[in-house]
């Protein structure tokens, strides 16, 4: 049986030398990673530069970044399964492996970042239920599962795992359930996409992520879930047209990304009005209750200036918004691409200055600002992870059918 | 068919079953290693023919702390010289008490350096309420040590502790017993 | 966790008029809780130092300049922000006293209480604690030695608390109402100027209590709501202002401190 | 039936259902984390019985009892101890550092003989016979310089060479020796004290009172007091030091010029109190005429108008007490002592309430021991500085008790040469400190709580005291031995008999010297000495303090610091985490100077430079800080070590390098400042 007979009927892949040389330049990142892991979890978290000041960084705004961008798997889900915007199926399996990929290696990550992974089961056995994080240890692990469930049977689509009835009736049962699960996802996704924007904004102490609440959430719960669905979108179909990119084969129509760009557009119009309003807010109101001013959250001395909130709000806030609501840019290629990254650049630098920048900014009068700048261990982990979801990513491609198109697109 | 279903099913409950009786059975032998008392100190002996009360040699300080065991010093009050027929004693007199040596006994009950326990404050229940009834042990029994985290396997867990305290109306704050 | 009231509250108010900034307090909570010595402290944002030394300033030219000096123990804040966080109840303000408790072998090291805390009164293990050979031998039987990644900070010496406890036991007395001066942490006993007084909150005859009613007295930060249990206290307006955020128009009338 | 592929899965499949079901999978999980909660390489602690046992700490220049906490026999914390007049309960750092000293990684933990470049340890027999055999070689020959200027053991070692023949006995520098240079410069005869307890005003003449000089927790405890009853604590001198930071008042002065502001306010007190039966007064007010308001504020930067208001407010203080003194806790000009005790003498303040008591010098019970007067009047410096430039000879054996004049001394290139020149350098240091790792033989001296050890009236003391400490530990820790015992053991050895067969009998004649009964004190009993000799002090015989400029724009303030050490330890490992990013940087000394004066070096904060001054150079990193008066540099004294361990080896500088010596009146040395030169690094 040649390797061939594995590859999803009727499309073209690359030859085997070939993609064993691409997962051997991938293993590279996984080995570094390796070791990375290795020094963190055999001598302690002190070989990274978190220090008791940054005791989140890069780790975190990684797991926050992809958490977010990940989100494309449940809203897509929840678009096409639940408010039955049919034209989604065509890149809802990719959807689907991204959000695994992300979730999964986001949980990876936490492993290395929680202090003593051994006893990371404490936060189901003796839960804080008024813990905003314990929601979101909860959520994650659940819809980390779901994840699972929804990438098994696109697994057992492979053409040779798909021969075993068995496998094959598995897949179909899991197909027809799908709608239950998009739900389930959809529910936990939102609210762990709100539980990590609510862990923030619960912080009392931290004038430049504390947010007065709605009910018992703060409103970061809120822009978290709405940046979440507004960048989730857009990064999917980014990670369709880079693997069109590197494999040379069309995968998902145009159609179908204008569709997704219009989605992520619409939403981070949404998002982006209340971020505003939100960021005026605490200007105007929560800061200056706290004695502080809107000049005091920034040092660009400590590379924390404005700059990053004009390139979050407007660069990359504002103008994609605009972008991607209009028409005319959608429908010209570059454009699209172009306000998809803005779109989620912009939410990455939100993750990064809610976890770092926070941080940064000395509360007590008498403190001062620090830097903090991430070293080679949560680098080489960091890349790592996404090397393992460039490893994933790449077989899934190779040997499962995710594009329906992809056919008759390279007819 | 039934020839596929009975390999399907019969090894799936020989499975199971196999695993029960490793699980119920085998495990607990594998994790527990037996260790014994260095000396086969003889409680009956103390507390039936001498008459000796538990607060005798297993009392508190003046600030209020237990002492505990008591030490080869308050032993030789008694057994500076050997008293009985015991060859345990005798050893005991010539292994420690001679050469100044303080006894490694084995504690039943031992909890780890982040519990803090005050006896002074639990004064009033029976000792048996937790510890092994050793006043009527003529030898002591074995001691099960846990292979992975190294605890005695009589070892109260925290879950006794706040159930009593719950059921006392005792706080159970983290602060009272964690150190 | 809703808030707790409790009927003793051990406070602390810190003279900032006396203090010299001598580090006797650090190191004898050091040498207290069992706290390893580095060879490079150099990185203030790695070291442990429960009991934290800042330096303040009125910000002014020469000869004009003034300091003074800041310890900074945990807060025992009231509404802490610490635990409430934390997802696996690893820290809790519930025992009688309000003293925040840090469970080390319930901790997980998520740090999320780190972050939450504006007064950077939490450290983490970032290794595992190493003594020079033979030091572990001066380690103290009153707080447990903490393996890497885990959470700690000061606990008003908890310990003594509950030795006063004993002691009160042994000697037929009530636990719960201690005598003055019955049980005060390491730090407050070893300030060679008595900068640091400690005592119940609650007990009108304690001099905290006396202290903290002061006009002088303060609290760091006390506008976010943390209602700390540890006050400051200074004569030096420029001190007081310190001890907050306020905003210039704030700072004219001068009546918030 | 042969096991097929289908069948093997269902095996499995039931294997984990069943599994579930019981304890191996919850059961391991939750031992697994309770492992993780107990790891076998985190120390496990030590219980047992709970002891409180009195001692001393002689880690500073200080000498205050403390407490130390044994837990089933072994130390495991040191405290202040409440009973003992020289601390009421506080400790300072070195103190609350001191039982995890004992372990220090330094600690020299058997004798050692140099052989070549490095250390073989021997035996104490061996070592003994060594000593022995050098020092009858030596003859008379030999020297000892000792920094314990409070205890008995030095009393035993200078006896020793003493009855060898040799008046080469010294102390290591310290202002209670220029404070009683002073007194005897004014025909007085004791130990200066003061009773800030009993002030109403207290005048620091750039005394770092409650940094690291004098009595240093006596004073926070006397200054905390003082705080409830309204005494008015004013601190002159160059910097903002520990001191001046909580002092009621901080008034600058140029570095080194506090006895010319001494003087300046003895000229106004002159002009405006009415003084007779002060012995020499008119010669006095001839002198401090020369110091008029416009000399003292070009001199010394205190305006006139400062001027005044300080010495009005000492006429008007019911019991205002003068306290000279310098930032670095030694190297202080007698002149300058004088100037302030003239100062106190024009106010009435010797041998009254709340004044200067002199205090009366010590009983001394080995009989061949010179006088601890006399070896206080001895300058080491100066010595040492002979013998380098060969205007002395050259001691055969070097006896080093307590001191490590390898780095503790100014000017050490030129103490360097002079350690080179002695024959044979024997260093009774319990560390591996600069002196003993370039010692010919190392004898390792006991630390306090491991044998007897005692303190007489340290400098500042407002009435004489004595106090005794008997070993906390039953056996030292290590091959080390008390150095008395060993100096006593070696004098029988070499046929020289100091009367004593051990320094528990030597401290047992001390006791009854002073009227104390000898368990008592052993157990913590304080003797303490309500005599106060009366003194005929004679003005005219002040030395006043040189008017004239220095010669150089910048001047360097070394500041002693008890959290980095003191002259005679290294920073202790307990000690590493309170030194600040003020002081110290990375691997950089922080010095620290205003904003005018680094703008007129052209230095910017954090510029790396070097300091260079009469001794040799150093680098240090530049901070901005507004708490130094211009044209002055503060550096923090005790770092920079090269020997001792990891946590006080090779971080920054050590500021003794560069800090050249000025002889002063009365054969002393002065080095409490000195001049810099400040270059960009």
């Amino acid at each position: 049986m040649s390797e061939r007979e594995f590859w999803p009927e009727g499309v073209e892949r690359c030859d085997l030398g070939k993609f064993l040389a691409w997962l051997g330049f991938i293993s590279i990142f996984l080995l570094w990673g390796a070791y990375g892991a290795y020094k963190v979890l055999g001598t302690g978290i002190g070989v990274t530069a978190l220090d008791n000041y940054f005791s989140f960084g890069l780790w975190i705004t990684f797991d926050l970044a992809v958490i977010a961008l990940g989100a494309g798997a449940f809203f897509s889900g929840f678009l096409r399964y639940i408010m039955r915007i049919d034209e989604l199926k065509n890149i809802i399996n990719l959807a689907v492996i991204v959000g695994f990929l992300c979730y999964s290696g986001a949980m990876l990550i936490l492993v290395l970042d929680i202090g003593q992974p051994l006893r990371a089961w404490f936060g189901y056995w003796h839960p804080n239920v008024h813990s905003m994080l314990t929601e979101v240890i909860f959520c994650i692990t659940c819809y980390c599962t779901v994840l699972i469930i929804e990438y098994v049977p696109l697994i057992l689509e492979n053409r040779q795992i798909a021969k075993n009835r068995f496998c094959h009736h598995l897949a179909h049962n899991f197909h027809v359930y799908m709608p239950l699960f998009a739900g389930i996802g959809t529910f936990l996704s939102t609210f762990h996409q709100g539980s990590l924007g609510g862990m923030y904004g619960v912080l009392f102490g931290r004038p430049f992520v504390f947010r007065e609440g709605f009910f018992i959430w703060p409103w970061t719960f809120f822009l978290f879930v709405a940046s979440a669905i507004a960048s989730g979108p857009a990064f999917t179909m980014l990670c369709a047209t880079f693997m069109e990119t590197i494999t040379g084969r069309k995968l998902v129509s145009y159609e179908t990304k204008k569709l997704m760009g219009k989605i992520a557009g619409l939403l981070l119009c949404f998002y982006m009005f209340f971020k505003i309003l939100d960021t005026y807010a605490w200007a105007k109101g929560i800061l200056p209750g706290m004695g502080l001013t809107f000049d005091q959250m920034f040092n660009s001395e400590a590379g924390y200036g404005k700059g990053w909130l004009w390139a979050e709000l407007f660069w990359c806030g504002i103008i994609p918004a605009i972008m991607l609501v209009t028409p005319a840019v959608r429908n010209r290629p570059a454009l699209l691409y172009t306000a998809a990254i803005l779109d989620c650049v912009g939410i990455v630098i939100n993750r990064f200055v809610f976890t770092v920048q926070a941080l940064a900014i000395p509360v007590m009068p008498f403190d001062q600002w620090f830097s903090y700048s991430p070293n080679w261990a949560e680098w080489s982990t960091s890349l790592m992870i996404v090397a393992y979801g460039f490893l994933v990513m790449s077989l899934s491609y190779r040997y499962l059918p995710i594009f329906p198109q992809e056919r008759a697109l390279n007819r | 068919m039934a020839n596929s279903k009975s390999s399907v099913v019969l090894p799936f409950l020989v499975g199971v079953v196999a695993s029960l009786v490793l699980g119920w059975w085998a495990f607990p032998k594998v994790l527990y290693s037996q260790k014994t008392q260095p000396i086969r100190f003889d409680h009956v002996v103390h507390v039936e023919d001498q008459a000796m009360t538990c607060d005798q040699c297993h009392t508190f300080r003046e600030n209020g702390s237990f002492a505990g065991l008591p030490t080869t010093q308050s032993c030789a009050d008694c057994h500076s010289d050997v008293q009985g027929e015991d060859p345990e004693e005798e050893r005991f007199v010539t292994e420690y008490v001679q050469q100044g040596k303080e006894v490694e006994w084995l504690v039943y009950q031992y909890q780890p350096d982040n519990v803090y326990f005050s006896h002074i404050a639990h004064k009033d229940i029976e000792c048996t309420k937790c510890h092994l009834d050793v006043a009527n042990m003529k030898n002591p029994p074995v001691y099960y040590e846990n292979r992975i985290s190294g605890y005695s396997k009589n070892t109260m867990k925290m879950w006794e502790c706040e159930r009593c305290h719950a059921q006392n109306g005792a706080s159970n704050a983290c602060f009272v017993c964690h150190k | 966790m809703q808030h707790m009231e409790f009927k003793v509250k051990w406070g602390m108010v810190i003279d900032l008029d006396k203090c010299t900034g001598c580090g006797a307090c650090s190191i004898a909570c050091r040498a207290e809780n069992n706290i390893p010595p580095m060879q490079d402290a150099s990185n203030k944002l790695r070291t442990t130092d429960w009991m934290n030394i800042y330096e303040l300033s009125n910000g002014k030219k020469f000869p004009d300049l003034e300091i003074a000096y800041l310890p900074r123990p945990c807060m025992q804040c009231g509404n802490p922000s610490c635990s409430t966080v934390c997802p696996v109840v690893a820290t809790t303000k519930d025992e009688e006293g309000g003293i925040v408790s840090q469970v080390y072998p319930r901790c997980i090291g998520c740090r999320y209480c780190m972050a939450a805390c504006p007064y950077h009164a939490r450290y983490f293990n970032w290794f595992d604690p190493i003594w020079p050979e033979g030091m572990e031998k001066t380690l103290t039987p009153y707080v447990s030695a903490r393996p890497r990644g885990v959470v700690e900070k000061c606990t008003f010496c908890h310990h003594r608390f509950n030795a006063a406890k004993e002691q009160a036991r042994a000697n037929g007395a009530d636990p719960l109402d201690l005598p003055e001066d019955a049980y005060i942490p390491a730090c407050a006993e070893a300030c060679p100027t008595g900068a640091i007084v400690f005592g119940n909150l609650k007990n009108p005859e304690h001099r905290v209590a006396k202290l903290a009613a002061s006009k002088y007295a303060f609290r760091l930060l006390a506008r976010l709501g943390t209602d700390p249990q540890v006050y400051y206290y200074s004569k030096r307006d420029w001190v007081r202002q310190l001890g907050d955020n306020y905003l210039q128009k704030e700072l004219k009338g001068g009546e918030h401190v | 039936m042969g096991l097929d592929r289908r069948s093997f899965l269902s095996l499995v499949a039931g294997g984990v259902v069943g599994s579930l079901a019981t304890p191996v999978v919850w059961k391991t999980l939750d031992d697994v984390s309770i492992w993780s909660q107990n790891w076998p390489w985190i120390p496990r602690l030590k219980y047992g019985e709970e002891t409180l046992l009195p001692s001393l700490c002689k880690l500073g220049t200080d000498a205050y009892g403390v407490q130390v906490k044994l837990v089933a026999g072994h130390p495991v914390a040191a405290y202040g101890n409440p009973e003992h007049p020289l601390s009421r309960g506080g400790i300072c750092p070195l103190g609350a550092a001191s039982v995890q000293l004992l372990y220090s990684p330094s600690r020299v933990r058997s004798p050692k003989k140099r052989v070549g470049d490095s250390f073989e340890d021997i035996s104490w027999e061996e070592a003994e016979a060594l000593l022995t055999e050098q020092l009858k070689a030596a003859g008379k020959d030999v020297a000892l310089v000792s920094g314990d200027d409070t205890g008995s053991a030095a009393e035993v070692l200078a006896g020793l060479v003493a009855a060898l023949g040799s008046e080469q006995t010294y102390f290591m520098p310290s202002e209670g020796a220029a404070a009683a240079a002073a007194l005897g410069l004014l025909g007085g005869d004791g130990l200066v004290g003061y009773d800030l307890e009993g002030a109403d005003y207290v005048l620091l003449l750039g005394a770092d009172a409650l940094g690291a000089w004098g009595t240093t927790l006596r004073n926070a405890k006397a200054f905390a007091d003082g705080r409830e009853r309204a005494v008015r604590v004013v601190y002159v001198g160059p910097a903002m030091t520990a001191t001046a930071a909580v002092a009621d008042a901080w008034i600058p002065c140029t570095p080194g010029t506090e006895g010319v502001v001494a003087m300046g306010l003895a000229n106004m007190i002159l002009e405006r109190r009415a003084l007779s039966n002060v012995a020499g007064l008119e010669q006095f007010r001839k002198q401090a005429a020369g110091f008029s308001p416009d000399v003292v504020a070009t001199r010394s930067g205190v305006a006139p108008e400062t001027l005044l208001g300080l010495a009005k407010e000492l006429l008007v203080a019911g019991k205002p007490l003068v306290v000279p003194g310098t930032t670095a806790a030694q190297g202080l000009a007698v002149s300058d002592a004088a100037a302030a005790l003239a100062v106190n003498v024009l106010l009435d303040r010797i041998n009254m309430p709340g004044g200067v008591m002199v205090l009366p010098w010590g009983p001394k019970v080995v009989a061949a021991a010179p006088d601890k007067k006399a070896m206080m009047g001895r300058d080491v410096v100066g010595y040492l500085a002979a013998v380098a430039a060969g205007n002395a000879p050259a001691p055969k054996v070097l006896l080093v008790h307590a001191a490590n004049p390898a780095y503790a001394l100014p000017d050490l290139k030129t103490i360097q040469t002079a350690l080179d020149k002695a024959g044979f350098v024997v260093s009774f240091s319990s560390f591996m400190d600069e002196t003993a790792a370039q010692a010919d033989l190392i004898l390792p001296d006991s630390l306090t709580y491991e044998r007897y050890d005692d303190a007489y009236t340290p400098y500042g003391s407002g009435q004489a005291n004595y106090t005794m400490a008997a070993p906390i530990l039953k056996q030292p820790l290590f091959a080390t031995k008390a150095a008395a015992d060993v100096a006593l053991g070696v004098a029988a050895k070499a046929g020289v008999d100091l009367g004593f067969a051990s320094f528990e009998e030597v401290l047992k004649a001390k006791a009854e010297a002073l009227g104390l009964d000898f368990e008592a004190a052993a157990t913590g009993t304080v003797w303490l000495g309500t005599e106060f000799a009366v003194q005929q002090l004679d003005l005219a015989k002040v030395q006043a303090p040189a008017l004239q400029e220095s010669a150089t724009d910048v001047t360097l303030v070394p500041v002693a610091n008890l959290k980095i050490g003191s002259p005679k330890v290294a920073t202790p490992p307990f000690g590493t985490n309170v030194i600040s990013p003020r002081e110290l940087q990375g691997k950089d000394m922080v010095v620290a100077m205003n904003a005018a004066t680094a703008s007129k070096l052209g230095v910017r904060a954090g510029d790396a430079v070097t300091l260079s001054g009469a001794g040799g150079e150093c680098r240090a990193r530049v901070r901005i800080f507004e708490g130094v008066v211009d044209g002055a540099v503060m550096a923090p004294l005790g770092l920079g070590h090269t020997a001792w361990d990891a946590f006080s080896r090779g971080k920054g500088a050590n500021v003794f390098q560069i800090l050249g010596t000025q002889t002063d009146v009365a054969g002393f040395t002065r080095f409490a400042t000195a001049p810099v030169g400040v270059r960009k690094a």
